[in-house]
């Protein structure tokens, strides 16, 4: 059972991108006009390997319905090897708040190199899509800032 | 108390026609901090700058936010300005209102709430921000190359070329490594001897190269521009000052059963030796395993007939210290050792093979004096085939998964020169795939095949059986006839695959930079700094950093060079300010930061620390040196305790830029 | 055993080897014991106790311990040689400085359990042929010994020493442990019944922080939620959100470095069951990362600080069992 | 004397719980016992005493105390105190019946802490005197009566009947309020049951503990003993003595930053925590040698020092069970005794 708290609910997408892949592969999506919902706002990290759990957890508390992650595909890190490390320590995260019952679909870790503009666009897309179905965000979130 | 500037740009057209810039630049002057708000056409003009610079000065702007295009694209261009106006280019936030806003959506509305949350978010930033300065770091205008083969030679001779003093690290006696060991080279089969040792000479000669041979690295510290170089000079029982290469004591040593590792061991050499004739540096070498002065103190026959009074038995191991700016790695290769494949009765058979041993077996030089003759009997083999892919591409742990590249064409190349020289003699050559990419590879492999009737097989060899008769039976099946083949040969020849040094693992760790599973050493990008690791100052040349044949590795070595020149060309590195930094009180010194870090930039010291009970505590605490950090951030996740955190990209401000966000 | 230990205690403390002898004191009622540290044989032969109720662990006490002058003997149980070879893997001890005995783990007992089945007025405890007699005010009590078991000691994973100077008794093996059935158990729920498990037991969270301070992989100088700088501080729970990020951001810090010595569950004194979070990291790392258990060598690497090229995508979470 | 048979206690609840906010201890599935409000089905702790004191009625572990909405570069300040609805606490334990007396002594002396007064005057102390105490039990060793417990309302069972005695005008009115529901009954039986509970209460382990040593008056030789450095070396520093202490007070006050303002609330506060009376120039007790005696020498000595002679300790036993170290005031009480 989904709950719905209004008909017009517009999840806060919060999306961490590296900068030289996925920050450069939303830029493209911008240069070629691919559109994607304006719930999504990017947060420039050097590396997906700066995002650290607790910004995650801060996203949700602030009032975020869904985090996602965006880096460089394994194998092409700038740093050689950040993203494995990202990859180890989302992986883990992200089952950890599904242990805690946190809805699977709120959280999400991409590779997104800087050519693809467009695999920006619809992830980004599908995932706003994914959390609009899911609803506001309730199982993570602070009452204390919640929106009035 | 923070005084920001925010200016929001119209792009021309571009931001302007789907975002409110006026309506932006208005709610963004309510927020805390903002102390001016302006919109303009063209931000990143001339004009734009200005107005930007001017208002620095008019209101002493602690930060600036620019709501434009990428940071992308014109982060640099603000903070210079910045700059110029008196302000520290890493007060600047770009809000990219540009290509994640106005680009991609149409509703005038939403994207311009939308651009008045981004601009938010780099307000919420950059009232965290720090001025950072970066740091110059000296560069020590020499260099070292580790490896004294094709690959190391070449690197050293284009770096002492642009006039930097190089020193080579060559763990033999000689250098001129694996090439020196080859006959013929492919594809047009020039004498190896002939193209290298000229340069083995000029290395020598060079007054800017300085080659340590019989050495090896034992410690380095340091960082881009300024490594610390610990070398062994392995005791060689030889001074090398007085040794002239005479090779007297070499026809005197009594101790002449010691196995020829030049000639593959193929043949013997003495215990006191010169590996070969055109060595760098003829300098002759005592091997204390055989040596019978060194093992019972009985002998002594080369120092009596040393007329410089070189041979010196007493000599120890010895250190020395040396600064770098730059580091070339060139360790090479080993073919890896044909015991474990049981099936082709290597050590069963002396006939048996590798394709090393094949070049000494033709080479003028090697044991038979350039003859082609079977190890066993001295006879002129009149079958021989040879079985490639020993090792390479291999599914199991006793070979290598890669493909070791040089094999399908040396393989050509020896079985076109036996033909050509004995032409009576039948080639069989045991393929899986012939690959031949390269400037005139394929049609050398042709010219075997169609020229020189080379009887290719595409199929495995699933048993070699040495025969009473002398014969060695080969049983292989050929996949494009579909049928077993038996096949009774004089000689049978390995391309075996080929590794990694075994020192390079012991070396990547010394110089803190990554290697792959099979011990390659990893370069920065693969596709673009494919000569550098990922540890700045850190070249790779050669074969350790994948398999490759000679132009390549010559091609490589260059490249090498030429970006250790354009580091050794600077007096001093700018480092990046955004690195990361540790926060001593915090440390527990857990190692966790280091062993995330790609750059080996973490290094731990024990400190004494006042304690608050007035007590002093040693704890060992991670540092960060700035000149090596790329400030990836790792680190940062890592420490649990929050003491790591990266400058421009801290906890706080990306925290606040989280909060602007979801509020 | 006891008489054994304090015997070589007393020895080690006369011929020098070590000047001071960590262990247990007894407590007033037969079950309270106490980490203690001893500097003579006559505090030895008055206070020293280790019996069914010594469960605490005391390799973190080592490291203070270790940096004050002198050697000082520490006896420990299996599962506590995890936690100090972890310990010195993360260079928070001082090896030369800890003379370790190794001596024979549990199944220890909790006084909790004897409590929660109604028994008051406890004076004493004695187990006899594995009953429980225990003595209280109100007459005598009996339980069977296996029921008293901690929940620490339920699913030992080992009972092998991994690191120690000398032994007393002998030195047992790695379990076959169900410890992960708990988790295994929780994992097959629905997201909503797991949520509200986990609502309801963390909800009694008092952030009294007796699970991070007892906890020997938190010893950090200073822990982030002590800390005002770290943007995650703070000293109560005031929303639930709270509790949540309190205990998943320690559980992230502990992975690969928890070696499931199951303190932080004793000693919380509201009976949250915290250390499942911290199986369900180990359960993870071993199957996607395969088998690790920290503090079983100084060598390998934590898998968080480690990597493969061919690493699992974290859709796998997304993939696998119920939603 | 008032009473209620036992067979129609959940009658009473449910009559008071339908006026009024009524909590009582429950027990947990964890065989552990806390403070419930009172809905349909709820059943009366057999429990001796509940992890949680009753304290937190009164004196939440967090409590929001003002608000600050800020816009742009406006900050509004918003009072959030409301007058506290009347509620109820059943079954409150001679221990914490007088820990209010001695949190009374904190926050309702000049300045008032109105926070806590408000909630004070709302709530009504339905106490349950003891039968079956526990070996941790030392209550009597400060001078209360575990069979007579304080509170505006004291209860206590003969096995058939509970009986009321009223001790306070709240209490007075409470009973007006719900009149209907009491009979009057014979309390006979009662002083028999009571005279053997205090018998009982005498035969516990801590029952001849003294306080001799204790007070004002030995506070630099108590201060100074050498005692604490052994006595806190087993100390994890952990807030959990205090945190169940049913008269532990402090609290430190802090500002939570929402999306739209400044939220500003009290919470709890540990002496045993490092971060404790933190200021500017650093901590004043620097290790937990200091912390630790801080703790009882504020409720051995301080506080009897500033409060005529009355302890800060009850005497519940919490911090005996649930000190994952297990030391505590009775173990320090001691070790300090066999000094003097």
């Amino acid at each position: 059972m989904q709950v719905n708290d209004s008909k017009n609910f517009e999840p806060v997408i919060a999306a961490f991108c590296c900068n030289w892949c996925s920050y450069a592969g939303a830029d493209l999506s911008g240069t070629n006009r691919l559109s994607y919902p304006t719930n999504v706002k990017i947060i420039r990290v050097p590396c997906s390997c700066r995002v650290n759990p607790m910004f995650i957890l801060r996203a949700f508390q602030r009032g975020a319905d869904g985090v996602i992650i965006c880096g460089c595909h394994p194998g092409d890190c700038h740093y050689t090897s950040g993203n494995y490390f990202t990859r180890r320590r989302i992986t883990l995260l992200y089952s950890m708040l599904d242990f805690l019952g946190i809805e699977r679909n709120r959280t999400r870790l991409e590779w997104v190199s800087a050519a693809e503009g467009a695999k920006f666009a619809s992830v980004m897309e599908q995932f706003t899509e994914d959390v609009r179905k899911l609803g506001p965000n309730r199982r993570l979130e602070d009452l204390r800032c919640r929106k009035k | 108390m923070n005084r920001i500037g925010v200016f929001v740009c119209h792009c021309g057209t571009n931001i302007a026609s789907t975002v409110d810039v006026k309506a932006v630049a208005e709610a963004l002057s309510h927020e805390r901090g903002v102390v001016i708000s302006q919109d303009y056409q063209y931000m990143c003009s001339e004009s734009g700058q200005n107005l930007v610079k001017n208002a620095i000065k008019e209101h002493n702007l602690t930060g600036v936010v620019i709501c434009s295009c990428s940071p992308r694209m014109h982060e640099n261009t603000f903070r210079k300005a910045c700059s110029e106006a008196g302000l520290n280019p890493y007060l600047v936030e770009i809000a990219n209102i540009r290509e994640q806003c106005s680009w991609i959506h149409k509703d005038i509305t939403t994207a311009t709430e939308k651009a008045v949350i981004l601009g938010r978010t780099a307000i919420a930033k950059v009232t965290l921000n720090t001025p950072l300065t970066s740091m110059e770091s000296p560069v020590v205008k020499r260099a070292l190359v580790i490896g004294g083969g094709i690959a190391g030679i070449q690197s050293a001779l284009d770096i002492a070329e642009a006039g930097f003093e190089v020193d080579i690290v060559e763990k033999e006696p000689t250098i001129g490594g694996k090439m020196a060991q080859i006959d013929k080279t492919f594809p047009t089969l020039d004498c190896a001897a002939c193209i290298l040792t000229p340069k083995m000479v000029e290395a020598s000669q060079n007054e800017n190269i300085n080659i340590y041979s019989f050495s090896e690295v034992s410690d380095v510290k340091g960082f881009v521009g300024n490594f610390t170089v610990k070398i062994k000079r392995k005791a060689r029982y030889v001074d090398e000052t007085k040794c002239t290469g005479c090779g007297l004591c070499t026809e005197k040593c009594p101790m002449k059963k010691v196995p020829n590792e030049f000639n593959a061991g193929l043949d013997n050499r003495t215990a006191i030796y010169i590996p070969f004739a055109q060595a760098v540096p003829k300098i002759a070498t005592i091997d204390p395993n055989y040596c019978m002065m060194l093992k019972n103190g009985k002998c002594g026959v080369c120092s009596k007939v040393c007329t410089a009074g070189a041979v010196d038995y007493k000599q120890k191991d010895e250190f020395i210290e040396k600064k770098y700016g730059a580091i070339v790695v060139a360790t090479g290769y080993n073919p890896i050792s044909p015991e474990k494949f049981d099936e082709y009765a290597y050590s069963q058979c002396p006939d048996v093979v590798t394709s090393l041993e094949l070049e000494r077996l033709m080479n003028a030089a090697g044991p038979n004096g350039g003859t082609l003759l079977r190890p066993s009997d001295k006879k002129h083999p009149e079958k021989i085939v040879f079985i490639q892919c020993v090792g390479s591409r291999c599914d199991d742990d006793r070979g290598k998964p890669y493909c070791s590249k040089i094999c399908c064409m040396y393989t050509a190349k020896h079985a076109m020169l036996i033909r050509e020289k004995y032409p009576d003699t039948e080639v069989y050559v045991f393929y899986i795939d012939v690959r031949t990419p390269g400037k005139n590879f394929d049609e050398f492999y042709r010219r075997a095949v169609e020229q020189y009737n080379v009887h290719y097989i595409k199929g495995m060899v699933g048993k070699v059986t040495p025969k009473a008769n002398g014969k060695i039976e080969v049983q292989g099946s050929d996949m494009l006839a579909d049928e077993q083949l038996r096949i009774d040969a004089d000689l049978v020849v390995l391309a075996m695959a080929i590794e990694p040094d075994k020192s390079a693992r012991p070396l990547a760790t010394m110089l803190t930079t990554q290697m792959d599973t099979n011990d390659f050493f990893t370069e920065a990008h693969p596709k673009l700094r494919p000569v550098e690791s990922a540890t700045a100052g850190i070249f790779l040349s050669g074969v350790c950093q994948g398999p490759k044949d000679i132009p390549e590795t010559v091609a490589q070595a260059s490249a090498a060079a030429a970006k250790a020149i354009g580091l050794l060309c600077k007096n001093s590195i700018t480092c990046n300010p955004c690195v990361a930094h540790s926060d001593e009180l915090m440390c527990n010194g857990c190692s966790a930061c280091e062993k995330v870090c790609p750059y080996g930039a973490i290094t731990y010291e024990n400190k004494e620390f006042r304690m608050p009970d007035r007590t002093v505590a040693v704890r060992r605490v991670a540092s960060v040196n700035p000149a090596v950090c790329q400030g990836c951030g790792a680190c940062t996740v890592a420490c649990p305790s929050g003491a790591m955190d990266l400058n421009g990209f801290s906890n706080s401000q990306i925290m606040a830029e989280v909060d602007a966000i979801c509020k | 055993m006891q008489e054994k230990m304090k015997q070589r205690a007393k020895e080690l403390l006369a011929d020098g080897t070590v000047n001071r002898v960590m262990g247990w004191k007894k407590g007033e009622f037969g079950y309270d014991t106490t980490p203690a540290v001893f500097r003579s044989a006559e505090e030895i032969d008055k206070y020293f106790v280790c019996d069914d109720f010594t469960n605490s662990n005391l390799s973190k006490l080592l490291v203070k311990e270790s940096k004050k002058d002198g050697v000082i003997l520490a006896f420990l149980k299996p599962c506590d040689t995890y936690s100090f070879n972890q310990l010195l893997k993360e260079h928070r001890i001082d090896r030369e400085k800890v003379y370790i005995i190794g001596i024979p783990g549990g199944p220890k007992l909790d006084a909790e359990i004897i409590k929660s089945k109604g028994i008051t007025g406890i004076t004493g405890v004695k187990n006899v042929n594995y009953t429980l007699v225990i003595d209280t005010i109100y007459g005598e009590e009996k339980m069977p010994f296996y029921e008293a078991v901690s929940v620490k000691c339920k699913s030992c994973k080992s009972k092998k020493h991994v690191i120690y100077d000398e032994l007393i008794g002998d030195d047992g093996d790695i379990l076959e442990s169900d410890r992960f059935d708990e988790v295994e158990k929780l994992e097959n729920m629905t997201s909503r019944e797991r949520f509200d498990f986990w609502q309801r037991e963390l909800s009694k969270c008092i952030r009294c922080n007796a699970c991070k301070n007892v906890c020997p992989a938190c010893t950090c100088e200073k822990c982030v939620f002590d800390n005002p700088k770290s943007g995650i501080e703070n000293k109560a729970v005031s929303d639930s959100f709270e509790e949540k990020l309190f205990h998943i951001i320690r559980a992230f810090h502990v992975a690969g470095r928890c070696t499931d010595c199951g303190e932080c569950s004793r000693v919380c004194p509201q009976n949250i069951p915290l250390h499942l979070l911290n199986r369900k990291f180990i359960k993870d790392i071993n199957s996607l990362y395969g088998e690790y258990q920290a503090g079983a060598d100084l060598d390998t690497k934590n898998p968080l600080t480690d990597y493969s090229t061919d690493d699992c995508e974290p859709s796998i979470v997304h993939e696998r069992g119920v939603e | 004397m008032l009473k209620i048979s036992l067979d129609r206690l959940d009658d009473f609840f449910a009559r008071v719980a339908s006026e009024q906010s009524l909590y009582m201890p429950v027990d947990r599935e964890d065989g552990q016992a806390e403070f419930r409000k009172w809905t349909e089905g709820s059943k009366l702790s057999q429990r001796l005493n509940t992890v949680r004191s009753a304290k937190d009625f009164f004196f939440p572990q967090t409590e929001n105390l003002v608000d600050f909405k800020i816009q742009g570069k406006n900050i509004e300040v918003l009072d959030t105190r409301e007058e506290c609805e009347d509620f109820a606490v059943f079954g409150v334990r001679a221990c914490d019946a007088r820990s209010f007396s001695i949190l009374d002594k904190v926050f309702l002396c000049e300045p008032v802490d109105s926070y806590y007064k408000n909630r004070r005057e709302h709530g009504v102390i339905i106490s349950l005197s003891c039968t079956r105490p526990a070996e941790t039990c030392f209550c009597t060793v400060f001078g209360i009566d575990p069979v007579e417990p304080e509170g505006d309302i004291s209860c206590s069972t003969d096995g058939k009947s509970m009986f009321f005695k009223v001790n306070t005008p709240k209490g007075e009115e409470f009973v007006k309020k719900f009149a209907d529901v009491f009979e009057d009954g014979d309390p006979a039986q009662l002083e028999k049951m009571k005279e053997f509970s205090r018998n009982v209460f005498k035969k516990l382990p801590l029952a001849n503990l003294s306080t001799d040593s204790f007070g004002g008056d030995k506070m630099m030789k108590l201060f100074n003993s050498p005692k604490w450095a052994e006595l806190s070396e087993a100390c994890i520093g952990c807030g959990t003595c205090t945190f169940i202490c049913p008269t532990c007070q402090c609290y430190d006050i802090r500002d939570f930053k929402t999306n739209d303002g400044v939220k500003r609330f009290r919470c709890w506060d540990s002496c045993m925590y490092s971060e404790f009376t933190k200021m500017a120039h650093g901590n004043p007790r620097v290790s937990q040698l200091e912390r630790f005696r801080q703790r009882f020498m504020h409720k051995l000595v301080y506080f009897p020092s500033n409060n005529d002679g009355e302890f800060g300790c009850v005497g519940c036993g919490r911090c005996l069970t649930k000190c994952p170290s297990s030391i505590n005031i009775v173990k320090v009480m001691k070790a300090l005794e066999v000094e003097e």
